[in-house]
C-alpha cells in the first residue's frame, strides 16, 4: 500500500503545521499554484506506521550480513550517528560565521590531517559528496594542472576494463576521452598495453588498487613509472581502501591524487544510497588545485580557505560544505578507531576475505583469481555451475536472500563470467561468515537437486522475482491516483 | 578491539584454513618499499565514551544564535518523527537497492518520493536524488546541453544565486559550456526582460530560471519559459520545493512548462547542520527521461503478479554505460530524500503550504518593521516570497558583527557578490520565527545602525 | 537464537569499555566475585542485529492496530520521545540542587496545574510509578485521612466485581480488606448490594468509571451519597479518563482520590511493560497526605515540596521522583493537545468505540451492553460463536494476529463469558477500522467453515500457538550454557 | 486536530451507522448535572514546533555540572545504541506482551534479562522488573514476611540508603510490619555485627544487607548472610549490579547464599534523568519463586515444537489473583529494562568489569586527592566501592554551594539523615571522570574550604 492510500481529502496534521493560513498576499495570482500537489493527506500515526513498516522490508547492515563487494558494508556505530546529530551541530547555517562553528571546523580540521596520513597525501579536501565526485575533482584537478603549464594536449584519461563504472564516466564529464587497457590473466593490468597506450596525448591514468578484481595491483611501482614518465598523473580510486589502511600509503605508491569514499571506509552508512563523502587527497603539486572550501587553522582559530587562499582551486562543487553531517560521522568513526584501530581494520577485512575465499573453495566454488591473495574481497564465478545446472550467479544472489543473507556484488566487474564480487568486511565474525559458507553450500546442493527451485527464488521475501523488463518497458515512475 | 569481533581462536582457525602462517603474510604481495610505517599524524583511539565527551564539548562552542540567514539554506520545523524513522537501522544502514526484493523498503519510499517531488514541481517524472541544488543545476544544464544537440551556450541570469553560478562553473566548463549571464532589473531585482531579449535568435541550449530569485523576487516566470521555448531553448526551472506548495509549479509555467526543474531539497526535512547532508532532486518531462542523471525507480510486478519496485532504466548510468553514461552519479543522498519523503508526508498538502505561508508572512512582516528602522529601506519592489533584500545605511559587515553580539544572525551579505548594490543584505524569517524574534531582530538592527 | 549463543569467550568491545583493566585494589578477596558471570561476549555489531531484529518480532502501535481494552494503546507522538530525551534533562542527577533543575521543575509544574484540572481535583502529586502505585498512594492517603481523624476501625474497602484486579490486590496491600459486591445486568454497580456493604468499617470504595465493562456508570451520584454517608471516601481508578477528558471531572462526581495512567490517557509510550506513570488528583480534605515530592512554586522559583511541607504524607513511594522522563512524556503531550484538544480526545475516543462497537454488531457479533453507550471501549462476546463452532474467543484474538491486527483485551473482565474488551482509541481512522471489522468479519465466516483452521492460528506469526501449561510445569526463566 | 484522523465525511458516516445524531450524544449517558464546562487551567494547544521551543528552552535552564553525586543514581556512560533501538518503534509502543505470539521480540529480551540479572547476582531466577530500586526493597521485605509465615520483624541497617528506608516505611508500615533500625560501627561505616548480635534468637524474618552499601563500604557479607539463616531469617541483598560484575554475588554469601536481591537497575543505561525512569530488579532462590511479585517470563515451545517466550506464573498475579496475588504490581520497567538488557550485552563480562574498575579507581584516587586538602579527611577505614565518605572542617551546605559556583557538585550531605557524623559528604567519581576532572574536583573543594 503507498502512502497515498492512506490518504483522504481534508484529513491535516495540525501538529505539524503552524496556525498561520495559507494566505498569499501580494503575489500576483498569475504566480499563483492553482492545482493541489499530490501529496499524502494522512494522520501522523498513520505516516510513522507507513515507513516503520517500510523499513522492515528491507535488508540492511543493522540486521544482516551484507557480503556486497566494492561496497564496505561494514557495522556503521551508533555513536558517529548520534554526535553528528548533537543539537548545536545540527542548528548551524552553513553561512553563519565562522566564530559560531569552531567545534565544527575543528572536526574537519582533524578528519582532514588524519586523512593525510592515512593516504601519503599533502592535502586533503573534503568537500565533494560521493565517491564519483571526488573522482571528478580529482581529475579536474588533473585537467588544472596541465593546463596550469599549458600542457593542454593532454585530452585522454586511461582507465583499465576491471575500473568501475564511475571513472570512464568521470572522465567523460571533465571533458576528457577514455582509453581502456586490458587485464592480464593474473588480474594485474597488462603493462604492455599499458606502454602503448600512453604518450603525449595522456593526461593521466585511473587504477584502482586493490583492483575490483580484489587483487593488490603487484606492477603498480613499473605502472606509476610508465605513466609518469609519459608526462601524465596518477589518479587513485580510493573508494575501497579497507584492504590498505595503515598498510600502504597510495602516496608512497606515487599517486598524484586520490579520492576516498569515506561511507565505506570510514563506515559512515550508506542510507539506502547514500549520502556518502568522496574526500580527495593529493600530492604537493596538486595542492593549489584543490576544490574548496578546505577547513583551515590559524593560531587557534579555525576558518574556512577559499578563492582567496586558492585562487587555482577547481572551485566548488557544492553550494556550503559538501555533506557536512558524513564527515562529521567519519570523525568520529576515525578518532574511535584511531592510529592502531586502522591498522586492524586491513588486518581483519583481509583475513575475512582471505578465509571466505579459502572456505568456498572448499565448498567447491570457483574463485576467479586461485592464485592470488584477496584484499577485502574476491571473485567467485558460478559460470562451472551455471554450465552444469543452468543456476546463475543472479540466481545464487536471489537464493541467498531466501537464507537471510544479503547478496554479494553479481556481475561486476564485467571481465569475470557469473562473477559474485564478495567483501565481508572486517565487522564480521567467523561465525557469520561460516554460516554463509553453509548457506552456499546448501545452494549448490539445491543446484543440482532442484535448479528450477532455485531460480524461481527468492521465496521469502515481501516479493517473488521481479520484472525488471516490464518495469523498463512499460515505465511507471510516479504513481497517478 | 573496536568492532572486530574475532577472538584469538578465531584467528588462529582462519588463518589454518588459509593456510597463512599470520595475518602479515596475507599482505605479500605488497611491495615491501611500500609497506607503510605506523601511522604518525592519528591520534590514539578513543572509546565511545571519549569521544562523546570529545564531541560534546565541540558541539557546545557552536551555540546557536536566532538566526535570520536564507541565501539556499532554511531554518524549518523538522517533525521529530522524521529522523527518528529515517535512522531506523534498516534505513541507515542500506545499501543502494540493488537487489530489489530485499530492499522494497527503501524503493517504495523513493517511488513515493518520486511521485511527490513529480507533483510538486508538475513535471512527469523524478529522479531518486542528485548531491544538491547546486550540483543539480550543473546536472540539468549538461543534461540540456545533451539534449539540444547543436548549442553549448546557456543563459544563466545574475538573480541564480552566485554560489550556484560559481558550482555551475566548476563543472560544466570542462564539457566547454559557455555559460551568459543576464542582468537583472535594478528596480524590481528580476531577469531584465530587455537584457534577456538581446539573445534572441543566437542558438541557445537553455534558460535557466529561478523562481523565487536569490533575493527573494518572484520571475515571471511564464514569460521567460515561453521566451525559451521561443528560442528553441529548455526551460530550466530551479525552484525552492517548498514554496511550490502556494507558487505556480514549474511544469504550468507558461505554454508549455518548463522541461527541467532542480533544485535543493533541504527545506523539505534537512537540517541546516552547517549545510549537509541535504540533497538535490530533478524532474523532467517523459520525453527527456532517458537523459536524466541519477537513480530511477519504477514500479512493476513479481513472478506472481504482486505490484513491487526496482531501479529502472539503468542503461543510463555509468555501471551500464561507462564512457557513454548521462552522468558520473553513483550514490545519491538517499538517507535524506527518506527523511524528505517522512517529512512531507507528515506535513500533507495543508503543512506545507501553511509553512510557506508563515514563512512568507514573517518576512513581509520583517520587511515592514525593518523599513520602520532609521537607515533602512526595502531594496527592490517586485513581489517577494519568503526573502527580502534590505539597503542599509552602513556598511553590512558591520551591522551583522553588531547584531551577532546581541545573539543574532542578521542575514546574508549582499556586497560582496553584488557590489551593485550598495550596503545590500538579505533576510529571511521561515515559520520558526516568533513575533517576539521578529522585534528582537528589529531591536539588534536599530542597535546596530546607531 | 539468544544473545548469549552470539557469544565467544575473549570477544570484547573495547568501545565500550575504558581502559582500566579490572583491578579491585583495596578490596579483600573474600568479597570478590570468583566466578564469571553469564553476560554475553559479543560484538557491537551483533548485539545491534540481534534486538534490532528482535524488535521487528513485536506487533506494536507503531506498526498495527492494537485495539486492547483497558490498554488505551494510542499513538505515542514521537516528539515527546525526542523532548524528554533532550541531553540537558537526562544528564541531571535526582539529587542536584534544584537551582540546577528549573526547566524540569517548571514543566512538572505545569504539568500538576493541568492535571489538576482536567480532573477537577485540589493537588496533584506526580511521583506513582505506574497505576497501580497511584492506587496504593491513593488507598494510602484513605487510611492516613481516617488514621488522622482517630477513625481506625473502617478496615475494609469495596471493590466491584468488574474492577480491575489492581484493585484488591492495592487494597490488600495498604492493610484493607476487601469485600466484592455485584454488577447489575446493565453493567451499573448493584446499588442494593453497595448500600448493604456499607457501614462503620467501610474506609471506602475503589470504583472505575467508566467502568471496566466499557460503560459510564449512571447512578454514580447515588454511590458517592452512599459511601459518603457511611463515612467511607471513594477512589476513582482513573486508568482510562480517555473517554471523560474534559466531558466530566471525577471531582465534580465527588471522588476524594483519583490515579491516572499517564501512559495511556496523556499517551506516554508502554514500552513493552512499562515505565508508567500513575499520578494522583486529591480533593480538598487529603491534601495534606500527598505523596512526596510535589513540585512546588515560590514566585518565580520552583522547588520540591517534600516531608518539611507536608508532615503528614504518606511518605515517598520511590527514591527519587517517580518516572520523571515519562512525566515530561506526558506534559509534552498535555501541551500539544491543549484545552481543545483534552476534549476532542473523548469525543473520538467515543466516536470510534460506538461506531467499532455498531459495525461489529453488524458483522453478527453480540455485544454485551447492546442498550448502552459504549465509552472508549466495549466488549464483545464470542460465547454464542464457541457455542455454535467452538472457536473461543481467544481463538479469534489469535487469528486476528494473522491478519495483522493485535488482539482484543481477552476474558477480561471475568464477568462476561468469552469477551473481547476492544478499545480503538481516537488516533485510529475509519478506514482501519473498517479493515479490522472485515477482518473480524472474515474470521466469524472462517469459524463456521473451518473452525480447526482458526483454532490452529496464528500461522504468520515468528511461532505458532504457544504451550502455556509447559511454561508453568517446567520453568525455564533462566537460560543455562 | 492533532493526532485525530477523522474528516467531515468520515464524522458524518460513522454517526448514522451508530445512529446518532451527533458526538455529543454519545455522552448522553452522562448526567447533565456533572458535565463539564471548559477546561480553564490547561493552556491552548500548541503545535509541535512550538512545543520544542518551549522545551528546548527549558532544557537549557538545566546545563549540567560536573557531578560528583552518587548516593544511589550514578553517571555512566551509556552507549549510543542502547537507547537508539530501545525506542524503536517496536519497543517502544508495544503493550506487555499479552499476546505472546505477536511480541516474541520482548519477550525473548525480557528471558534474556532475566538470564543476566540472575547470573549477576548468582540467584536462580529473576523477576521482568519492579518499579525502582526503593520500592523493589519494600516487595522484597514484604515477600520475605510472606514466606517467613511468623514474623513480621525485619532488620533494616543504618547503613542502608536513608531515602530506601523511607520508601520502605511508606509502604511496609501499611501491612503492620515492624523496621529495626540496626547502627554502624563509627570506625568502618558498616553494620555493627554486635548491635545485631542483641537481635539473635528474637523472631526476625528477615536481615536486609547493603553491598556497598550507602557510604561505598564493604559490609562482611558472609558472616551477616550466615548470621540471618542463623536465626531463621531470611537475607536479603541490597546491591548495585554493576559492581557486581566484581563483587562477589549474592547467591555465594555465606553458606547458602542470599535468598532474595534486589536493587534499582540505573547503573545498567539508564540515564540519571532527574531520577526516573529507572527499574528495581530482584531475584531469589527457585524455591521462592511463586512468592515473587512481578511478571516472569518462560521459555517453552510452540504448537510445532519451536522455542518460544510467555508470560508464566501469572497465578501469582492481580490480574488473576486479585486481593491474593503476591503484589498489586501491574505496569513496570519494561523499555528501561530493554535498555538495561542491550547496554549489559554491549558491555558484555569484560566491559562491565572495567566499567566497576574504572568506577572504584577513580573514587579511589578522587578520595586520596581530596585527602590531601587541608580540612578534608576519609571517615571510614573499611574497604570501600565506588563511593567514599569525607569529613570536612565546614560545614557541608557551604562547601557544596561554592563548588557549585565553581562548576562542581561536589557530593551527597550527609548531614541531614546522620548527623552523628558531624560534616559528612558521600562522593561518586564513575568512570566517565578523567584526571583533570578530579584535579578540578579537588582545586574546587580547596577553594570553597579556604
Ligand atoms: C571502486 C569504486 N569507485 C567509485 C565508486 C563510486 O562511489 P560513489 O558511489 O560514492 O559515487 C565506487 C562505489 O560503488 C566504487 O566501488
Ligand atoms: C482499570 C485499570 N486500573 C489499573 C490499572 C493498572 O495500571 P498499571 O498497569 O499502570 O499499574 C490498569 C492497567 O492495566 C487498568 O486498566
Amino acid at each position: 500500500m503507498l502512502i497515498f492510500e492512506h490518504s483522504r481529502p481534508g484529513r491535516c496534521n495540525t501538529a505539524q503545521a503552524p496556525d498561520h493560513a495559507a494566505t498569499t498576499s501580494g503575489i500576483p495570482a498569475a504566480l499563483l499554484r492553482q492545482d493541489t500537489p499530490l501529496l499524502p493527506e494522512a494522520s501522523e500515526m498513520d505516516v510513522v506506521r507507513h515507513y516503520t513498516r517500510l523499513s522492515q522490508q528491507n535488508f540492511s547492515i543493522d540486521t544482516n550480513f551484507y557480503p556486497l563487494g566494492s561496497c564496505t558494508m561494514k557495522y556503521n556505530p551508533r555513536a558517529c550517528n548520534s554526535l553528528a546529530l548533537l543539537p548545536n551541530f545540527l542548528a548551524r547555517h552553513p553561512l553563519a560565521p565562522e566564530s559560531t562553528g569552531q567545534g565544527f571546523l575543528a572536526c574537519l580540521y582533524d578528519l582532514q590531517e588524519i586523512l593525510k596520513d592515512v593516504t601519503g597525501m599533502a592535502g586533503v579536501s573534503l568537500t565533494p559528496m560521493a565517491g564519483a565526485q571526488g573522482e571528478f575533482a580529482g581529475i579536474a584537478m588533473i585537467r588544472a594542472y596541465h593546463d596550469a603549464r599549458n600542457d593542454s594536449a593532454r585530452r585522454e584519461i586511461i582507465v583499465p576494463d576491471a575500473a568501475h563504472g564511475t571513472n570512464p564516466a568521470t572522465a567523460v564529464m571533465c571533458g576528457y576521452t577514455v582509453k581502456e587497457i586490458p587485464t592480464d590473466a593474473n588480474g594485474d593490468v597488462d603493462l604492455d598495453a599499458l606502454r602503448a597506450a600512453v604518450g603525449p596525448q595522456t593526461a593521466g591514468l585511473m587504477l584502482t588498487n586493490p583492483s575490483t578484481l580484489g587483487v593488490f595491483e603487484q606492477q603498480i611501482q613499473h605502472i606509476q613509472k610508465i605513466v609518469h614518465d609519459a608526462g601524465g598523473l596518477l589518479y587513485y580510486d580510493g573508494a575501497n581502501l579497507n584492504a590498505i589502511l595503515g598498510k600502504v600509503k597510495p602516496g608512497d605508491m606515487g599517486f598524484d591524487v586520490i579520492h576516498m569514499n569515506l561511507h565505506k571506509t570510514f563506515s559512515t552508512p550508506h542510507g539506502g544510497g547514500g549520502p556518502g563523502a568522496g574526500a580527495v587527497g593529493v600530492a604537493k603539486r596538486l595542492l593549489p588545485f584543490m576544490p574548496i572550501p578546505v577547513a583551515g587553522k590559524e593560531g587557534d582559530v579555525y576558518r574556512w580557505l577559499t578563492e582567496k587562499d586558492l585562487p587555482q582551486s577547481i572551485g566548488r562543487l557544492s553550494a556550503w560544505m559538501g555533506n557536512a553531517g558524513v564527515l562529521l560521522r567519519a570523525y568520529v568513526y576515525a578518532r574511535m578507531l584511531g592510529a592502531e584501530g586502522m591498522h586492524r581494520v586491513a588486518d581483519f577485512a583481509t583475513l575475512n576475505a582471505n578465509y571466505l575465499m579459502a572456505e568456498l573453495q572448499k565448498a567447491g566454488y570457483t574463485v576467479a583469481f586461485p592464485k592470488r591473495r584477496a584484499s577485502h574481497e574476491f571473485i567467485v564465478s558460478a559460470k562451472e555451475l551455471k554450465d552444469a545446472t543452468g543456476v546463475s550467479a543472479m540466481d545464487i544472489a536471489k537464493r541467498l536472500l531466501d537464507k537471510g543473507f544479503h547478496a554479494p556484488t553479481t556481475y561486476f566487474p564485467m571481465l569475470v563470467a557469473e562473477c559474485l564480487l564478495i567483501e565481508p568486511t572486517e565487522t564480521e565474525s567467523k561465525e557469520t561468515m561460516d554460516a554463509f559458507v553453509a548457506a552456499m553450500k546448501e545452494i549448490r546442493a539445491e543446484a543440482f537437486a532442484d535448479a528450477a527451485m532455485v531460480k524461481g527464488a527468492p521465496y521469502t521475501q515481501p516479493v517473488r522475482r521481479l520484472d525488471d523488463v516490464k518495469a523498463a518497458r512499460e515505465l511507471d515512475l510516479a504513481w497517478k491516483p | 578491539m573496536p568492532f572486530i569481533p574475532h577472538t584469538e581462536p578465531d584467528v588462529a582457525a582462519m588463518l589454518a584454513s588459509i593456510g597463512a602462517p599470520d595475518i602479515d603474510a596475507l599482505f605479500d604481495e605488497i611491495p615491501a618499499a611500500l609497506r607503510a610505517g605506523k601511522l604518525t599524524q592519528v591520534p590514539a583511539g578513543m572509546n565511545e565514551m571519549q569521544v562523546t565527551r570529545l564531541m560534546s564539548e565541540r558541539a557546545s562552542l557552536d551555540t546557536p544564535l536566532l538566526n535570520f540567514i536564507g541565501a539556499g539554506a532554511y531554518e524549518h520545523h523538522i517533525p521529530a518523527a522524521v529522523w527518528q524513522i529515517a535512522t531506523r537501522g534498516e534505513f541507515y544502514s542500506a545499501y543502494t537497492p540493488y537487489q530489489a526484493e530485499a530492499s522494497q523498503g527503501t524503493l517504495q519510499v523513493l517511488y513515493e518520493y518520486q511521485t511527490m517531488m513529480a507533483s510538486l514541481t508538475g513535471m512527469d517524472v523524478s529522479n531518486a536524488s542528485l548531491y544538491d541544488g547546486a550540483s543539480g543545476l550543473a546536472e540539468a544544464i549538461l543534461m540540456a546541453v545533451r539534449t539540444h544537440k547543436t548549442s553549448r551556450r546557456v543563459l544563466l541570469p545574475a538573480t541564480v544565486s552566485p554560489i550556484y553560478r560559481s558550482v555551475v562553473q566548476s563543472v560544466v566548463k570542462l564539457q566547454d559550456i559557455e555559460l551568459i549571464d543576464v542582468p537583472f532589473d535594478a528596480a524590481t531585482g528580476t531577469i531584465a526582460l530587455d537584457a534577456l531579449q538581446r539573445h534572441a535568435g543566437s542558438d541557445i541550449a537553455a534558460l535557466v530560471i529561478p523562481q523565487p530569485n536569490f533575493f527573494g523576487a518572484l520571475e515571471n516566470v511564464d514569460a521567460l519559459t515561453d521566451w525559451a521555448h521561443a528560442q528553441n531553448a529548455l526551460a530550466i526551472a530551479l525552484v525552492n520545493p517548498l514554496t511550490l506548495a502556494l507558487l505556480k509549479a514549474p511544469g504550468n509555467w507558461g505554454g508549455k512548462g518548463a522541461d527541467i526543474a532542480v533544485g535543493d531539497g533541504q527545506p523539505l526535512g534537512a537540517p541546516l547542520s552547517s549545510g549537509g547532508p541535504y540533497f538535490g532532486f530533478m524532474c523532467c518531462k517523459q520525453a527527456l527521461v532517458r537523459q536524466m542523471p541519477g537513480r530511477i525507480i519504477g514500479r512493476t510486478v513479481d513472478l506472481e503478479g504482486k505490484v513491487g519496485f526496482t531501479l529502472t532504466l539503468q542503461a543510463r548510468e555509468q555501471h551500464i554505460r561507462r564512457a557513454k553514461a548521462t552522468s558520473n552519479i553513483c550514490s545519491n543522498q538517499g538517507l535524506v530524500v527518506t527523511a524528505a519523503t517522512i517529512h512531507m508526508a507528515l506535513l500533507g498538502v495543508d503543512g506545507l503550504r501553511r509553512v510557506a505561508a508563515a514563512s512568507h508572512a514573517n518576512t513581509q512582516a520583517l520587511s515592514a518593521l525593518a523599513s520602520g528602522v532609521h537607515g533602512v529601506k526595502r531594496l527592490f519592489n517586485a513581489p517577494h516570497f519568503h526573502e527580502v533584500v534590505l539597503q542599509l545605511a552602513k556598511p553590512v559587515h558591520e551591522v551583522l558583527k553588531k547584531m551577532q553580539g546581541q545573539g543574532v544572525l542578521g542575514g546574508y551579505d549582499l556586497s560582496a557578490h553584488y557590489p551593485q548594490l550598495g550596503n545590500a543584505l538579505l533576510v529571511c524569517a521561515t515559520e520558526t520565527k516568533t513575533a517576539e524574534d521578529l522585534q528582537r531582530y528589529v531591536d539588534a538592527l536599530r542597535h546596530a545602525l546607531s
